[in-house]
């Protein structure tokens, strides 16, 4: 429970939840941006170099621009989307609260009641070349099947986002 | 092949930046405040009021009979006319201007008070330099700024000139023989002497 | 003096400066120390660089370009500094203001970061990350948030097409760029960027090993260097701020200090990619004769650099924009397959000892590849001189 | 409290406000968020319990969180585009507004 822990950690956690409760989309997605660097610092903090760059690029990079395109090609001009009014307590937001307040409630107990015995404080060193070899040895097969999986997202969400050509349905 | 134009490109280029070093002639730029261009008799900017003789406010051409100020697009012309009539450049009395005044701000240089002008007292300049410290006062011209001789416009635009003094000449040989009314002796009498400045 | 003194003079103080900072404050007075160098040297870069580019583009265009502030015009950065700094700082009405504030910001924090892991000379690096290149492009990605956010705060028509062009520019132009590096970091089975220059250390017979002479280095070269151009959003690249359709593009709501810090955040992001490519390809601050290597280190870094940012500028001089289809066409059609066939072309060179096989061998997989792409690339476009009906 | 506590904790409050979010958003770019969300608190305790773990030369921990990354990512691209394909037939993007399943 270190100083860089707890900042970073409300970094992640202000970041995550501002995307969660904001109205305007495009903020939600820069809150989601915010709160995604924290958590590739906190990787970073834990020692894990690559993960945590790797979680920069893909979710920064990739993620949040995608999402910001889509938000645009689906509102365009518009700027806020669900309900202008100010926001008021529902069912459903008390039933959602309740149930996400639940889970942290049973999650927190089962961390807390247990407290693992087995702490190895020494920050292990890992370099890319570890990664490297065991992805080319050990993981092949993941990867391989990473590799298809990537290929038919690929494929398949250009199929989905393509326009249907007139005249065919 | 892709890339062999951009090749082409990138040499032309190269040439144009070690050429301007060497070849005064390649650089056409004139470095404005210390040098200037050649003044081009064609040129037209903002107008101005012809005046004949040494005296500027007396000589003017301008009998304030209003068609510029009503053809200017802009609107940007103001005339008061006088209420005595003085002898315009062909020896008639007519009225003139009290007061006459364009907005630089406004006028756009558009020549269409010169065309529409039947005296021949309104041209356009070829000073492109007008720009002040102060908007509101400096930008309205008055007629004593306005009026420029005609030796001036002799200067800027001298085949025009020449033209507009030949019309100018056979419009005072027209007036000068017909001895009529009891104006006759002053026209006549202003009529030479104007001929001689002109 | 000793030539290796000299060389190494920025380290030597460093650490002559660390020995009176006491022991707590070390860690954080030799990242200040590091840092601040970077932070001063690259933006009086900027600074004449803006200088150097309006005179070479004046001359390529047979003008003067700035002639009047100081000797040859040499100290008009001083005065556009001034002039940006004092100008009044304009905000839409209808803006985002905390976003429209945040993203000048967030392009330049970006652009400094990537300097981290940039050697500028023996020695001379703030961090060496183990993960260096990943870390240059994740830092990279920011940028295009940054760029995002300005022209989606600024609610403005032009403002929101620019910014939406840049990003899919950037986003389709950074396929290509990380692909053609990623030879390298075969060829040096490293991501860190100083072992990737060490990997490139070494003469024959006074000629350095530099990747860029190898057939995949120096096609790797090339893709990056048109892939970083595209990144950098410099022309032929420049759409997202085509002045005839959208004005300036992102940054058109800008004014004043903020613009300023568009503007050097666009060529830091031009120098770091530039120094990348050094870095990668360029033997980074390696100098390029083995009888040279008296000159200091960063000395070579700093002449690469400026070799490379005067190549921009003559590209710039040169080439008219793309259209956008043909962009796209570029990175997709063009850029990909060859960067893809660039990474064969790597491997198919390491595993060929014989370097009188692997010569023409890999050379013929670079061309030929070239060629076909090229002609198909041309297919079905008849080039002539265009007649004019009404302009003459 | 040890530091891996610490994590977990953090890991289930994330994975609780992208559970909520979820649940509560009716938009579905932001629904599609929450959901990365989840899957990055699960990241974050892969990440901790490699750190703090018996074995961490092992590097499953990080193995997996790669693999995880690379899921979430295709994941959301197939996402988005069904919410684009969606969004070309009802013209919204609102959950709630989502009422049919005919095209």
């Amino acid at each position: 429970m270190t100083l860089i822990f707890l900042i970073l950690a409300a970094i992640t956690i202000v970041g995550t939840a501002a995307a969660m409760s904001f109205r305007n989309p495009i903020h939600c997605i820069l809150g989601l941006t915010v709160g995604l660097v924290g958590l590739a610092m906190l990787f970073l903090h834990l020692g894990a170099q690559f993960v945590g760059f790797t979680q920069i690029i893909v979710y920064v990079g990739a993620v949040a621009i995608l999402a910001v395109f889509a938000i645009m090609m689906t509102q365009g001009g518009r700027r806020l989307t669900e309900t202008a009014t100010k926001p008021q307590i529902t069912p459903s937001l008390l039933v959602g609260g309740t149930v996400a307040g639940a889970v942290f409630a049973v999650l927190g107990w089962a961390m807390l009641g247990r407290p693992s015995t087995a702490i190895h404080s020494v920050q292990p060193v890992v370099s890319v070349n570890q990664i490297g070899q065991l992805l080319m040895h050990n993981y092949v097969l993941p990867l391989e099947i990473m590799a298809v999986l990537l290929t038919a997202a690929l494929i398949g969400a250009v199929i989905l986002a393509m326009p249907q050509e007139r005249g065919k349905r | 092949m892709l890339g062999v134009g951009i090749l082409k490109g990138l040499t032309e280029t190269a040439r144009n930046f070690v050429g301007s070093y060497f070849r005064k002639d390649r650089l056409t730029t004139i470095q404005f405040p210390e040098e200037r261009a050649p003044r081009i008799e064609a040129s037209r900017n903002f107008p101005f009021l012809v005046y004949d003789g040494p005296d500027a406010m007396a000589g003017l051409r301008c009998v304030s009979c209003f068609i510029c100020e009503k053809e200017c697009p802009p609107k940007c012309i103001i005339i008061d006319k006088s209420t005595d009539k003085k002898p315009d450049a062909t020896g008639k009395l007519q009225f003139y201007p009290a007061e006459f005044k364009i907005d630089v701000s406004v006028c756009m240089s558009c020549q269409i008070c010169v065309e529409v002008c039947p005296f021949d007292a309104i041209k356009m300049d070829t000073d492109f330099e007008l720009s002040t410290q102060n908007r509101f006062d400096d930008l309205l011209w008055p007629k004593l700024r306005l009026a420029k001789s005609n030796e001036y416009y002799h200067e800027i635009h001298p085949t025009e000139a020449a033209a507009v003094d030949a019309d100018l000449a056979a419009a005072r040989a027209k007036a000068a023989p017909k001895p009529a009314a009891p104006v006759a002796p002053v026209a006549a009498a202003a009529a030479p002497e104007k001929g001689t400045t002109a | 003096m000793t030539p290796d003194t000299v060389d190494q003079i920025f380290v030597i103080s460093k650490h002559w400066l660390l020995g009176y900072v006491p022991a707590m404050l070390q860690p954080l007075a030799s990242a200040v120390l590091s840092v601040v160098p970077v932070l001063l040297a690259f933006p009086l870069l900027f600074a004449i660089t803006t200088v150097l580019e309006r005179k070479g583009l004046g001359r390529i265009q047979n003008r003067y370009g700035p002639n009047r502030v100081g000797p040859a015009g040499f100290f008009q950065f001083a005065a556009d500094g001034i002039k940006s700094l004092t100008k009044e700082d304009v905000v839409p009405r209808d803006a985002d203001q905390v976003v429209h504030f945040l993203a000048p910001l967030l392009l330049v924090i970006a652009a400094f970061l990537a300097y981290a892991v940039l050697p500028i000379g023996r020695n001379m690096v703030v961090a060496n990350l183990d993960a260096g290149l990943l870390y240059f492009f994740a830092v990279g990605s920011m940028v295009e948030l940054a760029v995002f956010m300005a022209g989606w705060s600024s609610h403005s028509k032009y403002s929101l097409l620019g910014a939406m062009r840049a990003v899919a520019q950037m986003i389709s132009y950074e396929v290509p760029l990380v692909l053609a590096s990623i030879v390298v970091v075969m060829a040096s089975g490293s991501l860190s960027t100083v072992a990737i220059v060490e990997a490139q250390a070494g003469y024959t017979a006074t000629l350095p090993h530099w990747y860029v002479f190898t057939p995949w280095g120096f096609a790797g070269f090339i893709l990056f260097m048109i892939a970083a151009t595209a990144e950098s959003n410099r022309s032929p690249f420049d759409l997202p701020e085509g002045e005839s359709e959208i004005i300036a593009g992102y940054y058109i709501e800008y004014s004043g200090f903020k613009f300023a810090l568009f503007f050097l955040g666009e060529y830091l992001g031009m120098f770091a990619t530039s120094a990348l490519a050094i870095t990668l390809f360029l033997g980074g601050w390696a100098a390029p004769f083995s009888f040279m290597t008296w000159i200091p280190s960063y000395v070579w870094f700093f002449v690469k650099l400026l070799a490379l940012i005067v190549f921009f500028i003559w590209i710039r001089g040169t080439l008219p924009r793309l259209r956008m289809d043909q962009l796209m066409g570029m990175a997709w059609k063009f850029m990909l397959p060859m960067t893809l066939l660039n990474l064969f072309t790597a491997a198919v060179w390491h595993f060929l000892p014989n370097p009188l096989l692997r010569w023409p061998v890999c050379t013929a997989l670079v061309v030929v590849p070239f060629v076909v792409l090229s002609r198909s690339m041309k297919q079905g476009k008849t080039l002539q001189v265009r007649t004019y009906r009404y302009a003459e | 409290m040890n530091p891996l506590t610490g994590y977990l904790l953090l890991s289930a409050l994330l994975f609780s406000i992208g559970l909520a979010g979820a649940l509560l958003r009716r938009n579905a770019i932001l629904v599609l968020i929450g959901i990365e969300l989840m899957l990055n608190a699960a990241n974050l305790n892969f990440i901790a319990f490699w750190r703090y773990g018996p074995n961490p030369s092992a590097l499953t921990g990080v193995m997996f969180t790669i693999f995880s990354i690379t899921v979430a990512a295709a994941e959301a691209a197939v996402g988005l585009g069904i919410i684009l394909a969606v969004y070309r037939h009802t013209k919204t993007t609102d959950l709630n507004e989502m009422t049919s399943l005919k095209g």
